[in-house]
């Protein structure tokens, strides 16, 4: 039956997760140099129209339809056949089967918007396109039916993953860094030239839509109105907020309280809590919060130390502060909480984070291959990066044909 | 006629300004530049580290004036814009061959 | 009876369309030069607190009171008179009436907004405002009666209009035509100078939160949470990423993949879906969403070859958009998904698509012969053009003494 | 019981209240001189850390906690021990405490997020942190208590106070000034050296965030969705209109229509209203958005004549204005809206007015002397003030090392 | 050889830049520049009060000319930017040494 | 004492400062301005159609140097920023009466 409550918080929060990808569109896009600017922007929204349209098409039944062998949705939701306005069977049973959907789809937009922020300034955008179908194909859809389709492998195993831990920021770390690699360094970077910020406000305005967002991505993930979306609301904030905080210590014991630094704190914070949220008590947000900014920052050190161009660090936050949460949740979850989840390590049981830990590595492991394969298909066929003249002059114009702030003008 | 390029901190354009219009040197014009010289650039953050930046923003004043006015002129310039801290900036003299007004015409030393 | 899982959904709605203005204020202020767009960005933004207030004053009797003759509503609900706390009887039955007409008010801000696009960066503000007023009262009030009203003559006559496509975009499309036409080009546009958007990011922002506002725009209109409103939402999406990914592609053809064309082709999508949202099957959506963005790419072409300075193309985005999607209604049309709602030429009847074809036309053609009558005389009055040396300097300036980004400052 | 409506509506409230932080920061960031606008965006978007971080750890127990002889909540809800998924007893019955308190999380936050108007682009970053702690625990948790909380003595006095006009805007605007006097004002200031806001679509941008999110503050603090919801949605849009509309009328009659006036007549007008919201017919919102704006339009004019740098006018904006609609309440509050508010004046009693007054009075000059004596403390221990050629290289760079907008760049 | 230094209005940039192109001036190097003189400053609005900017907005063009195409240049721009109100700007002329050009390394007159 | 004057491409900005630290060449004020020359203008999308940008984004360098300093300067600047391609711009010097050093008040070549 339709429950007319849950179903006005499941539409809310699918148009919050939807504001994600602009949201997150600007935080990218004002990391970036000018020349680079919308390039950067575009590479989120366009996946708005390209997944948005996919998932509608063939993406919802691979990843939701009924199972086969664990591994993958069969195509009886192909072009929304059999999705209406009654309820699933087994998903989110008291919304209708469109609202659940539709909240699934922005997921599988903003996932492929995030590892885009490993390869900005340089890919070629036609390549890019065919590498996000490609990817989204055969990386996310797959994945998203293990950990939540009904009768996917990881499911069934028990592995826990509220709002996309596994399936969203790991999946989408571990791929930024196997194209980061798979690219090699922007020109200039290797000389240590600045790349300096273009527009910090639009990072903090990106970072802004985002928190507010997330709060559809997580405590939208209860499917229902009550309790547990509460719950989880409320360790979602716990979690930005204690991990802001702690990036901006961090990053003062070394220079100075910096503004992108609370602002990439609260993203792993975000992150970090993710597959978290609906299962911890609510204040088991502050310590995952804390933990995921000690993680991310000296990964982000690490990554830089390495020489590796993951340009915006999609890896360290996203990748490692996906991770961190995910084996979180076989630390702090509880069954008081939510009694579809499990008893973590604190409430008296170590197997569920083993269960967590079998999740992380073998989606960490088949992210990271299966974007390595799929990137040197696109790159060999038609080449991932731009030319190096391009790469000079900007991909905005290059591109494009457009330039991002108007010159002089009368 | 000469040209003055004063090469300024951004924060004594204000000063400057006021005390130039005291001796009557009203006309100018002032451009948002980027310089580097003795004064080392400075270090920004990045999310965990940090980069260095080269130019530090100055501010440019031109201002044409006639031979008479050039010493008045470069006099209090170095004194309002002067901090005494490396950065404080230069001014340079060139000559000029003709200056017109655009709005009547005129040429020479009346157009300034 | 007041039903709180339809009335939660209902003010958020009514919130995300009230959102849609200072979207709409960045998405055209971002398009036109630096010098205008305060001005720009005022045009709209002045009409949440204008329209907002005549609203409440007499624009929702006027539009939603008791029929008087099928033509207009008559007084009764003045200044707020019997709009309560308890639902109406005749409109959004589960939700107080109060929640309706708010909702209902930020349809009408955004309406006037619309149209300011095509007079941008030479209207006088005084002369506007007093447009503006007059429009509002002449052409949006009684629009709105006849479609929506209970009794409005386009409505007994059968015509259809979820969320707007009549009331909202045609005639905000036809009125920015006649008013570009009577208002005559920018200086400077005959010349072919140059008008470089002066911040595509700020488009994209605009773009993002016009997306979002959206759903509140079209699935809002179900006026209840529940089956119809995920329905509309999902033709929503799948229209705008439609509409989206087909602009690029027309772009691409005879230039480059553009930014700015995959945020417009997202406009017109969404403008095309609008009266049809809640009648049509959701993966319909896919179809009016590429029809759309191919006409309204054509028509835009069409109108800049025509020598018209319809600025920033609102009669060929809302217009042209609006006009297909109200057709689309008598196309893909089924009562399966709404029950209020008809069968369309697919599903067996094609006296719809004559009713739709009526409520256009006479619409249409109303909304352009009005705005030009309205136009004219306050162009009598007192001038609907700012001086040429005002037009030069940039209406900021000129009419607000304000520009948008300080100078050199200590 | 939890209602699932009601719950949807809190938690979508809570996140559009949380959203109102991001659109202060760029609201007053906006205004300020470009060298200074990532430490102005800071002092508030930190606080969605800090403050987020100290309300569930002990804030929400001082301020909800079972009461302590009227004055503070005792210790028991510390760490959120004994706030779960059921509902209060006392608060918000209707929906989970744990939903209720992370909304009055968000209140928290942007209280001490708006003082921050008065002391931007000259306060040092550490000590803004410690007297924001301060602050916090001294001035909001204690005022939230006595007249919000069970049992706090202005409660029990029977002083009405909606959403916040007393708790939020009062308490911010008198600290606003108490500390802009304490600090004394920016280098220039005096020499009236032009101090030109650096962005005005920032501004806006800001203005549109806060006015979408102040539904949630507003209609959100009717704690179910409903009737009482509506009226209050109403009542804040009609407040905002109308004082949009008088403060751009008042500077026509000094000037031309300015855009900033238009957004700053909003914010006075959005929170005049805040504490009548819920108590008031919902077109009282129009008087009181008027007078609102005649108030504080002219309390900023003598503010300047004061000399007095309260350099973003949060007192005459939310201080004055909060007053005003504080007292408002006072005047047209009607038990025939609100059966668990009061007759005002207009309703035929003049009790109500009266104890508003106490209520005001004891506010406002508890929340001015009690921010004095702490911003004196700690002026003496480590200094309010950044050092003079700090502020002469702006708050970005000496306090952050940051700059907001990139320099020349390859 | 000849530096011109021309302090325009902003809309008469494109009509100066055309008018050059017609007789063979197209290399120039444009920036936006903040200049006062006889033309007031604007007086722009704050909340409640104004304030006064000192400085307006104008165009910088700077074109290397050789010495016979002075007087021409000269005289397109006078008479394309001009309005005849305050605040149409000022042509500078200042001697050049000499010109390179980057691509091919070509000195003097050839550069240009 | 000269001025000179060089208008390259925006990315060569960084090899040519190095390039002239290592030669001694430090202080120097550096500008974002617009060029138009042989390079054409570069056509932009507007949504359905183009428009032609005439003026294409260049950096200029200001660098006041000795005399004797004014040949490997040019000769680094030629080299650095030079691609081969139409747009790597042109080296402009100039006379220079004078200069001086706000910071100490030095004037002449002690200055720079
Ligand atoms: N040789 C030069 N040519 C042009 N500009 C220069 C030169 N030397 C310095 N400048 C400008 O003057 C500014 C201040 O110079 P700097 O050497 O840092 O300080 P100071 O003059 O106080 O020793 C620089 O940032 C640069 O803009
Ligand atoms: N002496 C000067 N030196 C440099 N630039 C000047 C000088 N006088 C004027 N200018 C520039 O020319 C512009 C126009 O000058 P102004 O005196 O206002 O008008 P007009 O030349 O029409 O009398 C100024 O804004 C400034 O940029
Ligand atoms: N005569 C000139 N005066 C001033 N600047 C010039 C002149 N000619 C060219 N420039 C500047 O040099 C840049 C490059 O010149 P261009 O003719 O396009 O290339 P190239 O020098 O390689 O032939 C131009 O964009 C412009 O900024």
């Amino acid at each position: 039956m339709v429950n007319n409550g849950d179903t006005a918080w499941l539409l809310v929060s699918a148009a919050l997760v939807m504001l994600m990808t602009p949201g997150l569109a600007l935080f990218y896009g004002g990391m970036v140099r000018r020349k680079n600017v919308l390039s950067t922007i575009m590479m989120s929204f366009v996946l708005l129209g390209l997944i948005g349209l996919l998932w509608l098409l063939y993406g919802y039944s691979l990843g939701f339809g009924p199972n086969l062998g664990g591994i993958i949705g069969n195509l009886d939701f192909v072009g929304l056949r059999n999705v209406g306005q009654s309820p699933s069977a087994v998903y989110a049973t008291t919304v209708p089967q469109l609202a659940y959907m539709i909240f699934q789809a922005m997921f599988a937009v903003i996932t492929v918007a995030l590892w885009t922020g490993g390869v900005v300034e340089r890919t070629k955008f036609s390549a890019f396109l065919i590498l996000a179908v490609l990817w989204f194909t055969v990386v996310y859809c797959p994945v998203a039916h293990w950990v939540w389709g009904h009768g996917g492998w990881l499911a069934k195993l028990g592995v826990l993953d509220f709002a996309g831990g596994i399936v969203v920021h790991i999946s989408a770390g571990m791929s930024a860094l196997a194209l980061a690699l798979l690219l090699r360094p922007r020109k200039g970077f290797k000389e240590k030239e600045p790349m300096e910020p273009h527009n910090i406000p639009m990072v903090i305005m990106g970072t802004g839509l985002l928190w507010f967002g997330w709060f559809g991505f997580n405590a939208g993930s209860a499917l229902t109105s009550g309790g547990l979306a509460s719950s989880a609301f409320v360790a979602t904030n716990a979690s930005a907020a204690a991990a802001a905080l702690t990036w901006m210590v961090l990053g003062w014991i070394h220079r100075r309280p910096s503004v992108l630094g609370v602002a990439t704190g609260a993203v792993a914070g975000l992150a970090a809590v993710t597959p978290a949220a609906g299962f911890i008590p609510p204040l088991a947000g502050v310590p995952i919060g804390i933990v995921a900014a000690v993680i991310c920052y000296y990964c982000m050190v690490l990554r830089a130390k390495g020489g590796i161009d993951e340009s915006l660090d999609v890896w360290a936050v996203h990748g490692m502060g996906g991770i961190w949460g995910t084996l979180a949740v076989g630390i702090f979850a509880s069954v008081a909480v939510n009694s579809a989840g499990a008893n973590g390590l604190i409430h008296g049981s170590g197997i569920q984070l083993a269960k967590q830990l079998a999740g992380v590595a073998s989606v960490a492991t088949f992210a990271f291959v299966a974007t390595w394969v799929l990137g040197k298909i696109v790159d060999r066929i038609i080449g991932l990066r731009v030319k190096e003249d391009e790469e000079v002059v900007g991909l905005d114009i290059s591109q494009h044909g457009e330039r991002a702030y108007g010159g002089i003008s009368p | 006629m000469k040209k003055i390029e004063a090469i300024i901190r951004p924060e004594k354009l204000e000063p400057v300004r006021t005390a130039l219009a005291e001796i009557g040197v009203f006309g100018m014009t002032v451009s948002e530049v980027s310089g580097r010289g003795r004064q080392m650039g400075v270090a920004l953050q990045w999310r965990v580290g940090e980069y260095r930046v080269e130019f530090l923003p100055k501010v440019k004043i031109e201002a044409v004036v006639l031979d008479e006015d050039v010493g008045k002129t470069l006099n209090i310039i170095v004194r309002k814009a002067r901090t005494g801290d490396r950065g404080d900036g230069k001014i340079f003299v060139l000559p000029v061959d003709n200056a017109i007004r655009i709005r009547t015409g005129d040429e020479g030393e009346s157009a300034i």
